[in-house]
């Protein structure tokens, strides 16, 4: 099982904090495609990501009980 | 000088020779809205010995809220931010030279006022800027501290040529359509929060305690008590235009920069970003009908009254700003709702 | 009003209704010093309705790396604090009423000032005040929040009479003083940081947000990069002087009070005569004049060279001995003028 | 083996970020009396310590693996 947490504005598409989601096996790449699907979010391409604690890449494999974040580069100022 | 500066000065991290090395640098600061405002003033009254300002916009009433230079007589004047700033930085520190430059932060200009700069701190409300900011960090080996905030939500990332990531690693492209504080709000503690992570990391470079300058990507929620501290070890992309191997610099071609233009006989501006492609019309509209803005709208375009002005956005995110010439004003407010 | 606070109303935190009841509160801010600079502007620009800025000092040369509402000119003029801070808010708001008041903040002054006060913001540069803000904080059920800061190290807690532990719950007693500001120094970026966490924390109890408030105790070192939120569950103190059951708020009592005092971080001390009146300062200041000391003055108070040190007399009889430390020493500098 | 830590100018008076001792069984008090005693600490007093960043009182029995963090509150401002 894996938790999947939601910064700023995506906090608020997402409606939730955290979703807990059984995602081992997928790259980031693939587990963003399917939360664009599920989800009324915006493309994540540009959007960082946190495994446990550390930036990732889009081709990194998750394991089970990873904990994943999404947080959303801001432009104000 | 030493009594002014005595408190800074007895914190082991600065001490008498770091307030002199402080005394003998000179910051770019590109910006001076919120984060320019909160970053200027901490520079200022930390004795640095130059600080050049680049800001385009002038004083409006809806800064005041967070804007922590400008007051409301810089309101009534209509004053350029730059030249509002630097009046109050004067009168706090008349030590410190202020070079106030009233314009748009263009590559060209970016690339001649960085020859003698030690350090450039990001006070803008854009990617497209802060994309350029990047390119000529990586160009001229100049750090560069990255922050940004919307509602309580905030960050900040010290960029270092050679040895960090940078943010044309983490982000590949301009990201569409972001959060600003003109569609998402904005509460001043975020604001002092991203200056307060930025100017510790300026003052790190400025006394070059190289080891003490935060190599993690922090973002932060303060209404949501939420603090982040990202390690960024495998940040870095070997095949980053602006940092890999092959670099290009891509943010310093104007070609690839947003396009202004006056169309002829019309007191309009045409704006192009540098990427386009499909924005959402409809949530946009949501966002400024919230704000108050009167909006029209079709499936192709959104028109948007702006006090004297009237925005028409495309939805390839192409738009026309109708009652004015002035180039820099248009994408001012372009960049203001769309980042 | 709408336009001004147009960002911070877009806030979903705030919104429109969260704007119009910090418009309704009073805020009593203990401090204008660095962390009452930050708060206050915070607050002024987030348009709360009134702000009660209680401080003892008058601006230094010092003071200026790090307290952002005062200029070259206020130490120029040896302003009060709390008149310089009331004169650069309302340039900034003219709609926020600002009362401001030059003395120290004493238990019986504290308790008639908070009435009808919705918050205290803690800008305090001592324990002992703090203690008798916590005390009047817990007899008038009015929360307040603790910041404070040295060096590169800060921290922020509130506490909500009824809901958290108190500070006499974490504390016990008055913690020893000389740990801290006379060797630490402090940067301006830390007192930005608490200032971030304490005006958010602020805008959540004036908005009445009270699930938003923070319940961890908050403390961060921005040379070091740490970050470290404390959940405080088991500290609240059944015994607790301040909190508990039987409670005698013992920092109430003027009797408990200090009467001399080595400010923190400075070569200073301050006397606070046990019976305080109004003094004569231009009686005082033709006498000193004509026994050949410097003095100079404004209606607020004295200033007068006496060899190493320098004796500041306000006309409540109040005094601060720069350029010592030694209680006895200064309380015998300050008889022989004063008697 | 439990991480004693130590913040602001407790840090610079232990010479360390932190300690690797074996204080399982005590309590907080004891440690605290035990680091006063062996360090060029101040009196621990009316410092703050956290258990696995939890607040806990003196009369806490520290656990084996437990952290241990001492914040001194400061008065500056």
């Amino acid at each position: 099982m894996n938790k999947v947490l939601f910064f700023a504005h995506l906090r608020d598409a997402v409606g939730e904090e955290f979703l807990k989601l059984d995602v081992a096996g997928k790259t980031i790449a693939e587990l963003k495609a399917e939360l664009a699907t599920n989800y009324d979010l915006p493309k994540l391409d540009t959007v960082m990501t946190a495994v446990n604690e550390e930036f990732a890449q889009d081709d990194e494999v998750i394991q089970d009980g990873d904990e994943i974040a999404f947080i959303p580069p801001v432009s104000g100022g | 000088m030493d009594e002014r500066y005595s408190r800074q000065i007895l914190f082991p991290g600065i001490g008498k020779e770091g307030q002199d090395k402080i005394r003998s640098k000179h910051v770019l600061m590109i910006g001076a809205g919120a984060l320019g405002s909160g970053n200027g003033e901490v520079l200022t009254r930390a004795g640095v010995g130059r600080l050049t300002i680049v800001d385009r916009d002038y004083v409006e009433a809806s800064n005041l809220q967070r804007q922590q230079l400008y007051t409301e007589e810089d309101v009534a004047e209509k004053l350029p931010k730059a030249a509002a700033a630097k009046k109050r930085l004067k009168a706090i520190n008349s030590d410190v030279e202020i070079n106030a430059i009233i314009g748009d932060a263009t590559p060209s200009m970016l690339e001649d006022l960085v020859k003698d700069v030690d350090i450039i701190i990001d006070a803008t409300d854009n990617f497209e800027t802060r994309m350029t900011i990047n390119d000529v960090s990586q160009k001229y080996k100049i750090p560069w501290i990255y922050g940004a905030c919307v509602g309580s939500y905030g960050m900040s990332f010290s960029i270092i040529p050679g040895k960090t990531p940078c943010l044309n690693c983490l982000l590949r492209t301009i990201p569409m359509q972001g959060l600003t504080c003109d569609t998402g709000g904005i509460i001043s503690p975020t604001v002092q929060m991203v200056i307060a992570h930025q100017s510790a990391e300026a003052l790190k470079m400025l006394v070059e305690d190289w080891d003490a300058v935060r190599t993690s990507f922090v973002s932060f929620d303060l209404w949501r008590n939420q603090y982040t501290s990202l390690k960024m070890g495998k940040a870095k992309f070997s095949g980053c235009l602006s940092c890999g191997e092959e670099r290009t610099y891509p943010y310093l071609d104007q070609e690839n920069m947003t396009k202004t233009t006056v169309l002829c006989g019309r007191d309009t501006v045409q704006i192009r970003p540098s990427v386009q492609g499909a924005i959402s019309l409809e949530k946009l509209a949501g966002q400024l009908g919230s704000l108050g803005y009167t909006v029209k709208g079709n499936p192709y375009l959104l028109s948007v009254e702006m006090g004297s002005e009237r925005m028409v956005i495309f939805n390839d995110g192409r738009a026309l700003i109708h009652g004015t010439k002035d180039l820099t004003h248009a994408k001012s407010i372009y960049q203001r709702i769309l980042g």
